[in-house]
């Protein structure tokens, strides 16, 4: 587990129809990284989050996680490497309990294995931090969004991994909640998980992430902490539209 | 251990949680215990069909309500099995073992052919609409064969297949020289049905369990957990497979007899008009309905009414109109406020 | 009462002309019922041997149950409405003191009743020069059996059987073989029905059959059917491969020559009744140059026409079964396919020459033991009767008749047995029972419990108008005696096919 | 040139094959394609459409073709009957339209049995029949080829070129979108429902001179109507149609022709278990694809 990147993509390309998803796409997360990918609507960087996960195949180029090379490999295989992922649209499932939702990852919850304290101690602070109860019965199809979304990502953890997907975790949050969103995942980070997020939200950008992925029309368009992309008149123009 | 069996048992991915519930349950299968004291042999013999159903049925809520998959051709396995026990069981006539290897080489084949068909079905990834259909075509396909298997050419051991007219003298189950028929059939057709219930009931309460009803909520996200969720549909497939197996095996049993009719359109739409009924997304509510349907079926064609197949047709509609989740459910859950406390964690 | 119950006290002339009082009240019939009990020989010397069987009446009481299982619901219902149609008719008119003509012939048969010893037909005797089919027997002479009766519904001289009421109980098997086996359960062992009339595809009798043999059921199928049922609690009284399918293709070589193309129902009564077929036709010359089996499901014939086509017979032996495949008949005739057909299926069952549009059908050849279209008189008061009752009616089809004449003659067997007990009913059966049916006189053969027929050869013309080309007045059912059945003698329950007669595999 | 009678007639089996296998799945195809509803009943349309015509032609006295057309339009009401009152309760929950659609079914064919009785008079097969060598052939057979083919068309217009086809195929691709752009989807998943409704009135009329006309007469088409539809999948109604039913004539025609209806039939149901292996989302997902890749390749 202590290859050179938690995550790499290589020259990986993707189309649909005549759309270009992905193209030439080249990523390195090194270990214990928080890093925000942004980017205007249609960039393409849920499809990167599923090419990474193997939900789409690439067309080309190859894909590692931890220096294993997954391009050809299912997605719960890479799962299995340690990677956990949210989806955009909040996915717990809705008839499960909370107990249940958060056992599904990991039906031994309770048994602290050896060799996953740091695992559990994530999970922990997550459940702290976002106030709730893993032994809750209430219908998950019953809590407000944000509990949901919350719940979402404490699922991702109860999985254990040592690197996580996050797919616009605020969105639809009032300022307090995205803070305490921003808290969370920052003390999560703080204990040594990997972080990908993609997110809109340039104020929650600002204030967790050092450096930033910018994509737009499936390609890498700049890459550099977030005084320097916030800063770049060209990334202004993509969001407001103009640029090509 | 045994307090985990029980919660296992009484957990609440079932209907029915509460200690009114499991007391009455108790009475119930007591009751059922005590029905051949007070009723004819024919009558007991007609509640043993009504109950060797049920493990087809409770296949049906496996594989539907647990696991979001609809086979529209479940009885194909329940003919496999019945077949295979006619062949092997009635090769052996005379021997004790015959029925025995019987029912493992029927409950073998179907698997195998559940097994081959699954993988063709989950690993092909094909859309899930499209799952029931080509259930329907496998089933339709077998009809088709073994209706033209009139004949000596078609002959296996000292069976015959026998076409549409179907396949007679298939022999009782016997344990050495015990022979299971009128009373003693009901118990057997009890016991199984009730072993069949209670283990389904702790499986889904178990993890994997959860896990094929998180499959059927979303498979996409439960693949994200790293669960191979193509192997475990794939199990559950072939684990309901050899239910209606067993519903089969009891069905030669009860009439020593099967044909290829049993498995046609009309028989195939059976489990799932009761797992819809009743409503699939609990095995308490499907083994009802299973009965009850059976029995209003009964009922009315006895009376030489025409209007049966109307009636039911009608009550389906009805039923998935308004009780779109199965009327024993809504049922269950309007009774279950008054009778249910806040649910107490069950354990786990 | 039960003092009376000897026969020989019965003034028979009495009880006729009681009976003749339609509107007898209920006591009336109540003190006549003894009196009826062998009002049934009236007119016919019946053979002292019966004396044995016709016992004293058992204690019974209440009314006497007939079960009649058919599906009145679901694809076969077609079917099983007619027939559920005939056995309220039978069993009406029985509760209004009528019956069929005819009695106990003994084991010889119909001839034996005739001043004429008529030959039955010849049937092999081991070496293939096989020659059953002349040219329709010898219809001369007076009082012969085959003599066409034209009044054959008579008094009876009770209301109902034994002056018990008879009841229908008349459930739907909704085409499906598990109600069909729940019913018969039910029947037999909860309402304890005396008679169960049953069965419309062979799949439905032998899903039942266990169970009768279970309980040792009197039971009748009524259904015309590729033969070989070998069962003592069994009576099959329509009509089997030997007496339609050898007649029709005798005629069919000898008049439209020797070159068959067999399309049949992929199931046992095609395969089975090709078979015959195959085994016959080489006997009377013919030569069969194709063959063609059709799931049940198919309903596009292109294919299979094309084939005839290709293989240019002299004509084609259709047995189609069910409404899918009688399909092939008007898209035959839209592709211009003039062969000449011949069937022992269709027309008479389920009126294809009535539904579809001429000339569809023209040239078929069907040899039917009842065909709506019979022009004696009997049939037509039959048909007459019938529309009274059922004035909505599409079709009186020959399944319907045998319904029909069955529990009239189950009527006549109680009334021989003087009980309703089973075992003595079977052997009143197994008396050498002749009856005049609407079709003709019909004989219940005791070794097979099969009956012999009266035989037409029906044909369609260009305009769909039936008319009769030959007759048989009677066809013994003889397959089961050529393999040495005997059920008088040997009970068996079982069902021979024509794999287990040598001659086949020729 | 000479053409060899068997040659001749294999062509003919093959368009008749294709013919009766497209109208069979024609109006199933276009609800299930547009709308995701797999519709259990449809047999039961097409043998309400049969009878619709049936009682049009012989009994009113209507000519055939007049008589057609009125079934397209009664079943096609029936249909929208049949959309406003249950089916759109159950956009979305594929399964639960088709176990209500199999109650229907169940209902429609009963009801039919005890109002109209066990069979109908047959319609005459309008034209007589050509004969080539020793094979010949159905005029009527021939018309329903040919009009396979102009509804073939006809649909291809209808998608393509009128204002309801641009709407169901914007309903069709994206509901919500749809719905925002101001499409008023819900009149066209009605108009859809009635539309596949009326052709499976219009093909079960077109096929009623050929068969049996009897309350289960459905029930012969359900299992070919389904094989078709799966076979050519729901990416795009009309090539998943004629797609599927061209290719699934081409493998039972000379089968059946070579061994029998039996192998013919069974040939039909293992080909259909054996694209789908191999062609997951049925034979138009593939057209698209390709029909894509080439897109592609033009634009980089």
């Amino acid at each position: 587990m202590n290859g050179k990147f938690a995550l790499e993509a290589r020259n990986v390309s993707k189309h649909f129809g005549g759309v270009i998803a992905a193209s030439e796409v080249n990523l390195q997360v090194s270990p214990g990284e928080l890093r925000c990918i942004i980017g205007p609507n249609g960039a393409g960087k849920s499809t990167l989050f599923a090419l990474l996960c193997g939900i789409q195949r690439a067309e080309s180029g190859d894909i590692f996680i931890h220096e294993h090379n997954v391009t050809q490999m299912q997605p719960f295989k890479r799962i299995r490497l340690g990677v956990g992922l949210t989806f955009q649209t909040t996915r717990a499932f809705q008839d499960l309990s909370v107990r249940r939702n958060l056992a599904i990852p990991n039906p031994n919850l309770a048994v602290y294995k050896e060799g996953h304290q740091r695992g559990a101690k994530r999970l922990q602070i997550a459940l702290e931090g976002f106030g709730l109860d893993p032994s809750d019965d209430t219908r998950a199809g019953e809590l407000p969004h944000h509990k949901l979304q919350w719940l979402a990502i404490s699922m991702v953890l109860a999985g254990y991994p040592d690197t996580v997907l996050i797919d616009e975790p605020t969105a639809g949050m009032s300022r307090d909640e995205t803070d305490r969103t921003t808290e969370v995942l920052k003390q999560l980070n703080a204990h040594g998980l990997t972080i990908v997020v993609v997110e809109h939200d340039m104020h929650f950008v600002k204030s967790v992430a050092e450096k930033v992925t910018v994509l737009h029309q499936g390609r890498i368009f700049m890459e550099g902490n977030v005084a320097e992309v916030t800063a770049n008149e060209d990334v202004k123009k993509i969001y407001l539209g103009h640029a090509h | 251990m045994s307090s985990k069996i029980l919660s296992l048992i009484g957990g609440d991915a079932d209907v029915g949680t509460s200690r009114i519930f499991w007391v009455g349950f108790v009475i119930v299968v007591i009751l059922f215990a005590l029905y051949p004291t007070q009723a004819s042999e024919f009558r007991a013999s007609n509640v043993a069909y009504y109950l060797l159903n049920i493990p087809l049925g409770l296949g049906m809520a496996l594989l539907w309500g647990y696991c979001g998959v609809l086979s529209f051709g479940h009885v194909a396995y329940f003919g496999i099995a019945g077949y295979a026990y006619g062949i092997i069981a009635g090769n052996m006539a005379g021997n004790s073992f015959g029925p025995i290897a019987g029912v493992l080489g029927g409950l073998l084949a179907s698997a195998l052919v559940a097994g081959i068909f699954a993988y063709f079905v989950f690993y092909a990834r094909v859309r899930e609409w499209i799952i029931p259909i080509l259930t329907l075509v496998l089933t339709l396909l077998l009809e088709t064969f073994l209706g033209q298997t009139a004949g000596y050419q078609w002959r296996v051991g000292s069976v015959l297949l026998g076409g549409y007219n179907g396949m007679t003298g298939i022999p009782s189950f016997q344990i050495g020289s015990f022979v299971f028929m009128g009373y003693s059939f009901y118990y057997f057709c009890m016991v199984i049905v009730l072993v069949c219930y209670v283990s389904l009931r702790m499986l889904v309460n178990s993890n994997f369990g959860q896990v094929v009803f998180a499959i059927q909520q979303d498979p996409l996200r439960t693949e994200t957990f790293g669960y191979d969720i193509r192997a475990r549909q794939w199990l559950v497939f072939v684990l309901s497979a050899i239910l209606a197996s067993v519903s089969g095996l009891l069905y030669v049993q009860w009439g020593n007899y099967i044909t290829p009719s049993q498995v046609g359109l009309l028989s195939a739409a059976l489990p799932v008009i009761w797992a819809s009924v009743g409503g699939r997304t609990s095995l308490l509510a499907v083994v009802i309905a299973t009965i009850v349907l059976n029995w209003v079926t009964f009922t009315l064609s006895a009376q030489g009414n025409q209007y049966a197949m109307v009636i039911i047709g009608s009550a389906l509609v009805i039923t998935m109109l308004f009780f779109p989740r199965g009327i024993v459910i809504m049922a269950a859950e309007w009774i279950g406020r008054f009778t249910n406390r806040p649910t107490k964690s069950t354990g786990g | 009462m039960k003092k009376e119950n000897t026969p020989d006290q019965t003034d028979t002339n009495n009880v006729v002309e009681d009976a003749l009082d339609e509107n007898a009240d209920l006591t009336f019939t109540r003190r006549t019922f003894l009196k009826g009990s062998v009002a049934v020989s009236a007119g016919i010397a019946a053979p002292a041997y019966l004396a044995g069987i016709s016992k004293s009446f058992a204690a019974a009481s209440g009314p006497v149950k007939i079960g009649h299982i058919e599906d009145l619901s679901g694809n076969l219902a077609v079917y099983g409405v007619q027939k559920d149609h005939a056995a309220q008719l039978a069993v009406k008119e029985i509760n209004k003191g009528k019956t069929l003509k005819g009695g106990p012939a003994g084991s010889g048969g119909v001839g034996s009743l005739s001043n004429y010893a008529v030959n039955p037909p010849v049937m092999g005797n081991g070496d293939k020069d096989l020659k059953f089919v002349n040219d329709g027997g010898d219809l001369s002479g007076s009082g012969m059996a085959f003599v066409e009766d034209e009044d054959v519904l008579i008094d009876s001289g009770e209301s109902g059987i034994l002056g018990r009421e008879v009841e229908l109980l008349h459930p739907d098997g909704q085409s499906s073989n598990n109600i069909w086996q729940q019913l018969t359960r039910k029947l037999i062992q909860e309402d304890k029905v005396d008679c169960l009339v049953a069965g419309f595809t062979s799949a439905e009798r032998e899903a039942i059959r266990p169970i009768v043999d279970q309980f040792k059921q009197l039971y009748i199928y009524t259904n015309q059917y590729e033969g070989g049922v070998a069962d003592s609690n069994t009576f099959c009284t329509g009509a089997i491969c030997e007496q339609q399918v050898i007649p029709v293709v005798d005629y069919m070589i000898q008049r439209f020559g020797p070159r068959v193309y067999t399309i049949a129902a992929d199931y046992n009564f095609g395969q089975l009744t090709a078979a015959w077929t195959r085994a016959f036709a080489p006997v009377v010359g013919g030569e069969i140059i194709g063959e063609e089996f059709v799931p049940l499901s198919v309903s596009d014939f292109t294919t299979s026409i094309a084939k005839i086509q290709a293989a240019k017979p002299d004509w084609v032996f259709t047995l189609l079964v069910g409404s899918n495949q009688s399909n092939y008949y008007p898209q035959a005739a839209a592709t211009g396919l003039e062969y000449p057909m011949a069937s022992t299926v269709n027309m008479a069952q389920g009126y294809e020459h009535r539904r579809f549009k001429a000339p569809s059908l023209d040239r078929m050849y069907n040899c039917v033991n009842y065909i709506e279209e019979i022009p004696t008189n009997r049939n037509r008061a039959f048909v007459k009767r019938w529309y009274e009752m059922f004035p909505d009616d599409p079709y009186i089809g020959q399944m319907a008749q045998n319904t029909y004449f069955s529990i009239h003659m189950y009527a006549k067997a109680v009334r021989i047995a003087g009980t309703t007990d089973q075992e003595e009913v079977k052997r009143a059966f197994e008396s050498g029972l002749h009856l005049e049916a609407p079709e003709g006189t019909v004989f219940m053969e005791p070794s097979t419990h099969h009956c012999s027929h009266y035989i037409r050869l029906a044909t369609a013309d260009a305009d769909h108008n039936v008319s009769f080309v030959r007759e048989w007045p009677s066809i013994q059912p003889w397959w089961l005696q050529r393999l040495g059945v005997n059920l008088v003698r040997h009970k068996e329950y079982k069902q021979y096919i024509p794999d287990e007669d040598p001659f086949f595999k020729g | 040139m000479e053409l060899d009678p068997l040659a001749l007639s294999l062509i003919y089996q093959f368009g008749t094959n294709a013919a009766f296998l497209f109208l069979a799945a024609l109006g199933l195809i276009v609800i299930l394609g547009m709308m995701n509803i797999i519709n259990l009943a449809h047999g039961e349309l097409m043998m309400m459409g049969a009878y619709v015509a049936t009682i049009a032609h012989n009994q009113a006295g209507l000519p055939f073709p007049l008589a057609v057309v009125v079934s397209f339009f009664s079943v096609a009401l029936f249909g929208t009957v049949l959309e406003l009152l249950i089916v759109r309760r159950f956009y979305g929950r594929e399964l639960g339209a088709l176990v209500v659609t199999w109650g229907l079914s169940l209902v429609l064919g009963q009801g039919t049995f005890l109002v109209f009785g066990p069979f109908m008079p047959a319609i005459k097969i309008p034209g007589g029949s050509y004969s080539y060598g020793s094979f010949s052939f159905s005029e009527y057979w021939l018309v329903l080829i040919g009009i396979s083919i102009a509804l073939v068309i006809g649909l291809y217009w209808l998608y393509r070129y009128t204002k309801y086809g641009l709407q169901a195929r914007a309903t069709m691709q994206n509901a919500e979108m749809a719905k925002a752009l101001g499409v008023p989807t819900s009149r066209v998943y009605t108009l859809t429902f009635s539309l596949g409704a009326g052709l499976a009135g219009l093909s079960g009329a077109l096929l009623a001179p050929t068969s049996t006309i009897a309350p289960f007469m459905g029930q012969q088409f359900v299992a070919p109507a389904f094989i078709t539809v799966v076979v050519g999948g729901a990416a795009n109604v009309i090539s998943g149609a004629v797609g599927s039913s061209v290719l699934l004539s081409a493998i039972k025609t000379p089968i059946g022709m070579a061994f029998g209806a039996f192998l013919g039939t069974v040939a039909l149901l293992v080909a259909a278990l054996i694209i789908i292996r191999i062609m997951p989302n049925g034979i138009s997902a593939t057209i698209q694809k390709l029909m894509d890749r080439r897109r592609a390749a033009s634009i980089s």
